[in-house]
């Protein structure tokens, strides 16, 4: 992702950054959906991040390389801030061969995890290990002043492997970063179905973690919290639980209209539009002029727009090339049987 | 008036709310929102307070389906998809299948799995997961291939006193139209003929009935009449029926959409080997879908899974043995 | 479980009755352990409740008939206390056929679930959701001052299955009562290899419960908290979280000699024999001599070795007159074949 | 000299610790206690900080393992007894056996799981679990029957790129001994003939190899020759030698500890019934454990299980057949 080149540090520099990664995580989102709409994905799914910038592209800026980031369904912003290009996500989102995964996964589970970038599977709460795993195996190696950041809805806070997961990096005192993005359902369920406390950052105590809540809404105030979090982790001041609150600001896929949502909540504070507030905050700062938040836009535009044009013409994967081994030790591999 | 195999999965439980106060759903946003694929719309609505949204928590889900079933209630509950039910699966090996073994207390649930591939969906998203628990004493398994079989066999699920397993097909979901549900219905644990022929018997379930009954369709055309069996229940399998059509046809193929290491297709031709040996002409296959993950992108997708044009080159083969 | 009479209600007589049970429990585990040094065990395990007494009986002395009870491993006295019979546990232990489990079954998973006394599988965690089920179908028949039960170890809170019935009990609101039992080890692990938080306590606020802590070796201690916390569920306050501390006084099971225990435990108020202490309350308290405590045990010990001497001469099952099926629905059962 | 199956697994996973620094152990107990069974008795001392204990978080556990594993490390995992796998079943077939075909990013990981029944062991501590693993793309699954295997087969998961379930049999674990540990070995994937014999060939695999040649030897006092065969790993299976047995005997008995439907014995079958149906002079048969839970008692047990004696009987049969 060189395309979009970082703003340079003058103050606010880092806030900048951070805005021209969401910027471009949110016209990346609003071409998939346009995408999807022309039933130009392939198999169907979309999921999108909308209202979930902030907190996500915080995570990514935070990080830096030799960190572990396991990003989950709605942090196309973290993505692209971790060094995820716009051309390799929507390789991925298109099913091109020359994709992260070849065609293999599609949409979201993409990753390279050599570059300490995890792609998610499905079942929600089971990457949060294999994050504890790699930290596990740094230190074991002797390295240290590393970080694992993951991110978890807050449906996904009930499952059993977040609680093992959790409790696995207290135990071994990891430098994890838990990041809890509560956007008030978990597909058409509200929190109240989901967890009987105030806040689940009450859950942080309970494994040793150190706790941090942060208005989702405000990307200011996630740059800050995640900052300090990472920050914390890095220091070897144990593992950091971040919860975030604000409102899903889409469907649950693109196939959702979310009509369940509770306008009331449309309405609160939660529900404000973080890229919004962002644009606010840098006019009001001076950081930047109206004019300049339209350029950045519409660079974003082009680099989306030019990287469709590319991966459109790239092939599928071919089945017939196809080898149908699941195994690196093909000796082993029963593969082609049926 | 059409009806989709989906519809009549709603339908089923609709009945089994109105007609038994035992019965109650649980799974996650079955309540209003009325499931993922809208298997429960409107039942929260029409049942007040027996359609309960559950957090994403399967191992709990399936847990407390058990102790509802031990105080007397018939939960039927819902996994988001078949793939998601992992985190529940110690659950339901080894809590609901041993209860009624253990303790004479039986476990009436039903645990519906939304199974199988749909073009795209991916390796999480795609699995058939009947093998995983038809392998385990103490549960029934259901796979339908037909709306009436939906409808039926769902309701027979809630009325069975034992856990019950029952994988419907996604693919099928919208794809499966009948003109109405049925009011009588064969018994679980009985084969179906879906098409009589006398040359070669495929035997299938699921949605690769369908791909069966595609590929005996073309090979009509050419003069080979194709008899398919439609397992309809997994465990236990009706092996009289399998064998019955093997002694008429002496040649069988067994047709799944599972991975190839020893699931339905491997017990069923392990059972024609053992049972009716003396009846086949050539040996019998199977087809199954690849040995790795399920493929997210089409093109691999459809090599992964047997096709009807799959099976049409594998009868042709059998019939040259 | 008739055989021991609960001493009448004088002052102090909810201890005595209590202590009772204990005695009868530490009796029986004695005689269990004496059964499997002498080979007289089918198959070999005994697991044994001893320091846990205090705890283990005053939840069943708690709890009422309509309720519901999940125990686990340590828990022999609150199985007694609960009713079931000294000849029951026997029959499980000795592999009757006239036992609960018939044979099918042996050692500590036992249960008559219609009495609402839940036979454990051995997978810890599991027995929450259950509990948590049977409560929520006695809400929909519209029961209600009942209340469920049940225990865990220290090790056992770090499964996922834990985690998401407790999540579930606070969600749906369930007069549930989780009783942590945290003896310092689980088999040979130290709770500081098991969680990091600085008392399981501390999980409570995260899953919207009451918590409670007592002192596990004190047995006025435990039945005033678990009173307290039962009938705090009972009244509809909500799931409460107990959690004692205390230390295991014995071996994982009678093969383990425990010799990783740290001494410095041992010697400390952890270590204590809750049994010794009741005596020594009693005694104090002047609820009774010396010498009637002599007699109540020689009692238990009647109990025991009068049950022994029945359940010994009772057939083990016929493998010849086994269905091998696993089914109610037998006509659906594959069963016998191989 | 002497040395158990029990000691064959620790004196591997000492040897594996000793030469290759990106190995460690990791499991409940595994530390300075030696685990469970004591497979590990020593090593946290000798190998401080790569022997480590694990909260009971199977998930987790295994969570972890592939976590180390993309970061080049070779985690062999201890599961307390093959049946709490369960809890950390999600990670192992969608995380574990996923990640190479995802991502060509290998995940050479071992997990040891005690499997198989024991006198007095109950539902929940005698699983054999061999067939669930097995039929999930993306894992190696081994089952040694002997010392010599037990070493050299752990030796060799821990050195391959892909995850490997090991199931090691408890009842073998002190009955089983053998002279010294072997310096050479079989390579994973091909079956051994344990006993040859030219009149019927019976499959098996980990404990039950050792059924079947009680049964053969008893046999041969009647003069009949009974070809042993050990699979040695089920997933890959080597089809190869079994066809090759079955064309010198013409019969065959599949025999497996495991819930009859649709194990190794189902799959083991099939193969032979597709690839080796012209060599079969009567129909191959199987012999499982019953479908039920494992019971407790000793009398049930062996009841339950196969054991010599039913396999004396079964080929008898099949030698009427
Ligand atoms: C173990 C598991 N069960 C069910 C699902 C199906 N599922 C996918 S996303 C989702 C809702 C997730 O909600 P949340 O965690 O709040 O994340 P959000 O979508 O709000 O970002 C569910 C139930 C899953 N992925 N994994
Ligand atoms: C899911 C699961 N994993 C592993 C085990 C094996 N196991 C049985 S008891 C035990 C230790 C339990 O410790 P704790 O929960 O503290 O109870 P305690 O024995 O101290 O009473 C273990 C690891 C199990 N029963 N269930
Ligand atoms: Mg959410
Ligand atoms: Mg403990």
């Amino acid at each position: 992702m060189n395309s979009v080149v970082p703003a340079p540090l003058l103050a606010g520099g880092e806030f900048l950054r951070a805005f021209r990664w969401l910027v471009q995580a949110r016209v990346l989102d609003e071409k998939l959906a346009a995408l999807y709409r022309a039933g130009k994905i392939p198999g169907g799914g979309v999921y999108l991040g909308k209202g979930q910038e902030a907190l996500s592209v915080s995570v990514g800026v935070s990080l830096r390389q030799g960190d572990v980031y396991a990003p989950l369904i709605r942090d196309g912003a973290g993505r692209l801030a971790f060094g995820e290009t716009v051309v390799d996500a929507l390789r991925n989102c298109l099913g091109s061969q020359l994709g992260p995964m070849r065609g293999r996964d599609g949409n979201v589970h993409r990753g390279r995890p050599r570059d300490g970038y995890l792609p998610m599977i499905s079942h929600l709460g089971a990457m949060i290990p294999v994050v504890n795993g790699m930290l596990m195996a740094k230190r074991f190696k002797g390295q240290s002043g590393m970080v694992g950041a993951t991110c978890l809805g807050d449906g996904g806070t009930s499952t059993g492997a977040f609680h093992e997961g959790m409790n696995q990096a207290g135990v071994e005192r990891l430098p994890l970063v838990m990041v809890v993005a509560d956007n008030q359902y978990a597909y058409s369920t509200p929190t109240s179905r989901q967890f009987a406390c105030r806040s689940l950052v009450d859950r942080a105590v309970g494994y040793g973690f150190t706790g941090h809540v942060v208005d989702g809404t405000r990307l200011e105030d996630c740059l800050g919290v995640l900052g300090e979090a990472v920050g914390l982790a890095r220091a070897g001041k144990g593992p950091q639980l971040v919860v975030a609150s604000f409102l899903r600001l889409c469907g649950h896929g693109e196939h959702d209209d979310a009509s369940y949502i509770d306008p009331s909540l449309k309405q609160s504070a939660l529900g404000r539009d973080c890229l919004e507030l962002a644009q606010a905050h840098i006019l009001e700062k001076g950081w930047a002029s109206s004019q300049e938040l339209v350029e950045w836009r519409s660079e974003a535009v082009m680099t989306v727009e030019e990287a469709v044009a590319l991966v459109q013409k790239e092939p599928g994967p071919d089945p017939y090339a196809e080898q149908w081994c699941a195994l690196q030790t093909t000796r082993l591999s029963e593969g082609g049987a049926s | 008036m059409s009806i989709t195999y989906l519809e009549a999965i709603r339908e089923a439980q609709a009945k089994a709310l109105a007609e038994d106060p035992r019965v109650f759903i649980y799974g996650q946003d079955v309540g209003d929102f009325g499931g993922a694929f809208k298997a429960t719309k409107g039942l929260a609505q029409e049942f007040p307070g027996r359609v309960l949204d559950a957090p994403i928590s399967e191992d709990a889900i399936v847990g407390a389906a058990v102790g509802a079933a031990i105080e007397g209630m018939r939960p039927i509950i819902e996994m988001q998809f078949a793939d998601f039910s992992t985190p529940g699966f110690n659950q339901v090996i080894n809590q609901a299948a041993t209860l009624f073994w253990r303790t004479q207390v039986p476990c009436p649930i039903t645990i519906r799995l939304p199974s199988g591939g749909t073009s795209g969906s991916g390796p999480f998203h795609s699995q058939s997961m009947e093998a995983l628990y038809a392998h385990y004493p103490g549960l029934i398994v259901m796979t339908p291939a037909t709306v009436e079989d939906a409808y039926s066999m769902l309701l027979e699920a809630v009325a069975i006193d034992d856990p019950v397993i029952f994988c419907e097909h996604k693919y099928l979901y919208y794809h499966l139209k009948a003109d109405c549900l049925p009011t009588e219905a064969m018994p679980a644990g009985k084969a179906r003929i879906a098409r009589p022929g006398r040359d070669v018997t495929v035997v299938a379930y699921s949605a690769m009935v369908h791909e069966a009954l595609a590929a005996a369709e073309e090979l009509a055309t050419e003069g080979t009449q194709v008899e398919v069996v439609d397992l309809r229940t997994v465990k236990p399998i009706d092996t009289d029926t399998i064998i019955a059509s093997v002694a008429r046809t002496g040649r069988v193929l067994v047709v799944g959409e599972a991975f190839p290491w020893g699931g339905v297709t491997a017990e069923v031709v392990a059972r024609i080997a053992t049972e009716g040996f003396g009846l086949l002409d050539a040996p019998p296959q199977r087809l199954n879908a690849k040995d790795t993950p399920i493929p997210y992108h089409p093109n691999l997708w459809a090599a992964h899974r047997p096709t009807a044009r799959s099976i049409v080159s594998a009868i042709r083969n059998l019939l040259r043995l």
